[in-house]
């Protein structure tokens, strides 16, 4: 028997594949394509304290291997979540994880408290946004920040706590122990990368919004670089993403360290890649001779 | 319910420079779609155009289960699709969206499309048998002006334009169908393609106090409601709200539209 | 006529493509294969005052739309660039920017100060290279360092100094206004940004220097964002490059605000990438009516 | 002198499972080309497989001026250049690299071939036409033993192993070599293959005093040596350096090579 269960500091998966904040809506939109029960997590699209419209369309441009997305986190506000989604959601025996953004230490806190008192599984905090004016981007990419936050969040959250880290960042490794200093139960990263695409015959950026976050395949080969580096600096869980299509790549970043990792753009292309990540962790491990998935985790080999 | 399908390409037939008809086999969807519904295909394998294409749902043969998609090139999503071969598979969602409302209550109807906003219209046709039909459509030039048989056999009265004259009238086709409303009155107006002519028609319709229900584009990330980036203006200017077009469209009420974006 | 030259602060490009160092050897190597008379100048492969070997190898991946390496500066040493490579390439009517990497400030300013006695056209210092255990890359990504290494390379160099930034920063529109204010004649963006790759059989990282840069198509929208920053902060010209294969991708950076362009891992897949390149520019001008390239350099609108 | 071209497609084979042979029309290859060189093959359009892969040169035929490749499908590359089409184009710089020395004055040779190493010496026995050919090939088992008919034909013996013995002899075909050098003195050995055999070869050469020339694989860029990335050590421990594959190589004389990297 292959188990594939991990232990993310009480937020309990049965397999380490989570649907990736805003890929994913709240999982209703998935229901026709795939088992959402055979899906690890769920970490819902972002929420803030109030319902948001978000940012004025073109929000998607395509870009090699990747999108850059501006949604500028259009979402109905945590309250309506608590009372809308969550009763469907938990009707699966999948996991919910509150990703949430604020405009201010206070929002996230607030957030945080009324969360803590739901039927959720976990909260995520999106300290990295880079697609909202103000607020959380910048907390995210000062070591200051990134404290502070995740401090005072800390003590309105009696949930396991994710904090989800900016990769645009000089030193994510520094980023990362702070978080883990001030009291996160465990790490989750690569949010999107900062970029533009032009419109060369309109000479004008293709997103209304000018700039928005890189997704996607091509973002990998620095996703699993940052999964390495910050699981080799702080002691508390790791879950990686950035451009996981399916088990292979899955296992990329589970060996550089990711206990579990998080699927985004590919549910777009294919709506059962959370599912198909699983079984193919699942084979991998059958074909090398894992039984436990924890012996996989970090097992990687420098040359 | 629409689902992850790979189907069979039947036939790929170039229309005109850039256009190209694909006919697909699809039981599935021959017999769940309605017009107004779109496809959204995987266009090449891999990472090559990485996320799927929305193409809307040009004709159904329930009798043979294909349905046509008829899509221009426009980058190169577009360009692999139209060179996939005969007998090859093809990766489509569908039938995805919010048709047009299809009433047999509406007996009198004006479709107007332009430029690659046609295809639709040719399903929608098709499907409304019992009512007089009088269609519209404007193109750059004749080169863009395909399908004029098969929109000619599905009209009771067919409006051509081009830009340049080459074809059909000279000029703006908004401006037949105004000439046209003169003399008739339509119970609904269906329209689809450009912003700027869907406009025209969703003001030519509020003064001459006509239903009217404009189809949209928008860029999509999921096609499937999920991701939130195919967003569109609706309800009023006090009390407006991102709607998506992938799911609470394509087709929307000309009533419910906000066009300030 | 279309007028496709550009003046770098004294760097005179007849057309605005220059090849990127390191990816187009010394040019001798591409000579059967592209006619290097059409290369607006050839930035040479990373020089070092002694011959270095470089890294072990595998040096390369592949990764979706995009390439690692960890070659390390293999490289002849600067004399004998001077003494070997300057007489071919003076033949050819490109212009010839040598790119120096060191491991002290000196070794820089030693470097600057024999190639400013030498028959080359602009100095590219390559403070940003991730390959290289100790050294540049610690001058690269902080504002500090930046300056320092900046001021001093400036006081031996009498060619056209251009500085090369790395992307792997939090900000990098500090760091070129650094470069800028140390005297900086020309800002060249983006080198490899720090990644990873890891073959899941063996499980160990591909290269066997573990991690490496990540290029071609996959990076180019984060380079056009950081070109964009670049070019609204500084009045210094920007050389812009990260992913490019084309005349239309070369004119996304143009309009971005780039006075020129380089053209990197495309040319291991087209060795003619760069006139192709150079060719797709003069198009795309006749298309939109353009007949100075100083015209469309930074006319992009924001939405 | 190499070039890119464009040439076209005439025939894919499957010879094993993942194993094909593609049939390639090019007069220029085929009068350029020597043996050891390889061609460098954009295996798909666009980014899907990004770099060009390198693969032997296994057999010309100048004649009808075709040439032979031998791939085994191993990654996403190799996987789509399995998959084109006969008739399509193919876009290919080549020829490229140092070939072996194939010189008269060699009357008695033996060639070692593992793996996928065993397709360039198709090529070189074939052109070594005065020399008495002794051939070693050993594969995992019987179903990568591929093209034996035409070892067989351009081999004067030929031995072969499988790690399995489910062809030929059970075990490393270097014992098989050993013990043919029990009676036989070779004027060179050729070697190709995976490492632990190309050491084995070159430690047998050098007991026996043989020239030996091995044909060396590294991960590439650009394949013509301005990228520097397919370094391989040579030179002696005091006093070595990185040389590349692409460029120096792939064929190299046993003595120039390290091993220790
Ligand atoms: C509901 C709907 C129905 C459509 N029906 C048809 C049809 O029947 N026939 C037809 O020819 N075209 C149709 N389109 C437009 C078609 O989707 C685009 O022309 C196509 O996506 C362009 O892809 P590309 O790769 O060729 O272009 P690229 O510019 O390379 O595409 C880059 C990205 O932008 C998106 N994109 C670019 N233009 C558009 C656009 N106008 N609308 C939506 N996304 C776009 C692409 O999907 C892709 O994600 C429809 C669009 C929508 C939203
Ligand atoms: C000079 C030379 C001659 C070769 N001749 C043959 C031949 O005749 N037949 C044959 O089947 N194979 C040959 N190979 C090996 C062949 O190049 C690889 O199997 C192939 O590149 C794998 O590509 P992929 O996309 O299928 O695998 P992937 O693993 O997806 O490739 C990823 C990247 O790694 C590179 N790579 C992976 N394995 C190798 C390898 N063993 N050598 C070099 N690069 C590698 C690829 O080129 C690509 O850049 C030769 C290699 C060299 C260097
Ligand atoms: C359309 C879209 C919307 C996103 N919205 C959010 C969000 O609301 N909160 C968040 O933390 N991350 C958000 N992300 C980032 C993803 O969760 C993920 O970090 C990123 O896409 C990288 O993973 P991927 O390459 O698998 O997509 C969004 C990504 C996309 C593509
Ligand atoms: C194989 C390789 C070697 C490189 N060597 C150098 C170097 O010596 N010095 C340098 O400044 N940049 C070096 N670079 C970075 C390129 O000059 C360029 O900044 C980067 O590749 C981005 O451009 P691209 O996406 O067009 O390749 C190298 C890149 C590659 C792929
Ligand atoms: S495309 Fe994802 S919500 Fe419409
Ligand atoms: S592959 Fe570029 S030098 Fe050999």
């Amino acid at each position: 028997m292959i188990d594939l269960s991990v232990d993310i500091k009480g937020l309990k998966l049965k397999n380490p594949v989570i649907a990736a904040s805003g890929t994913f809506g709240f999982g209703r939109e998935f229901k026709e394509y795939t088992n959402l029960d055979m899906i690890g997590g769920i970490s819902v699209k972002g929420l803030t304290l109030e319902e948001r419209q978000g940012n004025k369309p073109p929000r998607i441009a395509e870009t090699p291997a990747g999108i850059l997305n501006s949604v500028g986190l259009q979402n109905p506000g945590v309250k309506a979540f608590v009372k809308n989604e969550i009763p469907f959601l938990r009707k699966h025996d999948t996991k919910i994880i509150a990703n949430i953004a604020g405009n201010t230490i206070e929002d996230y806190c607030k957030m945080a408290e009324i969360l803590s008192d739901s039927d959720i599984d976990g909260i995520e905090l999106n300290v990295s946004c880079p697609n909202v004016k103000k607020g959380c981007v910048a907390f995210g990419n000062t070591v200051a920040g990134i404290s502070d936050i995740t401090k005072k969040v800390r003590s309105f959250c009696k949930k396991p706590l994710i904090v989800k880290l900016t990769p645009n960042v000089t030193d994510i490794k520094e980023v990362a122990m702070a978080a883990e200093s001030e009291g996160a139960d465990a790490i989750s990263l690569i949010n999107t990368i900062l970029g533009m695409a032009i419109d060369i015959h309109r000479r004008k950026p293709i997103l209304a919004n000018n700039m928005g976050g890189l997704s996607g395949p091509a973002v990998k080969p620095v996703a699993v670089r940052m999964v390495y580096e910050v699981s080799k600096s702080v002691s508390i869980p790791v879950i990686g993403m950035g451009g996981i299509s399916n088990g292979d790549d899955a296992i990329e970043f589970m060996l550089a360290g990711a206990s579990a990792v998080m699927v985004g753009t590919a549910n777009f292309i294919n709506p059962s890649a959370c599912v198909d990540t699983a079984e193919g962790i699942k084979n991998y491990m059958k074909m090398h001779g894992f039984n436990n998935v924890y012996d996989l985790i970090g097992s990687l080999e420098l040359n | 319910m629409s689902k992850v399908l790979k189907e069979k390409v039947e036939r790929v037939e170039k229309l005109a420079e850039s256009i190209y008809k694909m006919t697909i086999k699809s039981e599935y969807i021959t017999q769940k779609a309605v017009p107004g519904q779109f496809v959204n295909v995987k266009c090449s394998e891999g990472i090559n155009a990485l996320l799927r294409r929305p193409i809307s749902i040009c004709n159904v043969d329930v009798k043979n289960e294909t349905l046509d998609i008829v899509f221009q090139i426009k980058g190169i999503g577009t360009e692999y699709l139209s060179q996939k071969r005969i007998g090859s598979q093809v990766d489509l969602i569908a039938p995805l969206g919010k048709p047009f409302d299809t009433s047999d209550n509406y007996k009198n109807i004006a479709v107007v499309g332009g430029g690659i906003g046609v295809f639709p219209l040719l399903y929608l046709l098709n499907k409304m048998n019992t009512a007089k039909k009088s269609t519209f459509l404007g193109f750059r030039n004749s080169n863009y002006a395909v399908l004029q048989d098969e929109f000619k056999e599905a009209s009771d009265k067919l409006f051509i334009s081009t830009d340049d004259g080459s074809e059909g009238y000279k000029g703006l086709i908004t401006d037949i169908l105004e000439k046209e409303l003169e003399s008739i009155k339509y119970d609904i107006i269906y329209t689809c393609g450009p912003t700027p002519m869907i406009k025209k028609v969703v003001d030519i319709a509020k003064k001459n106090n006509i239903k009217c229900q404009v189809s949209l584009e928008q860029r999509m990330g999921c096609g499937i409601g999920a991701c939130l980036v195919c967003a569109c203006k609706t309800g009023n200017n006090e009390n407006w709200k991102y709607s998506h077009v992938c799911k609470d469209g394509p087709v929307f009420w000309s009533s419910e539209v906000i066009f300030d974006d």
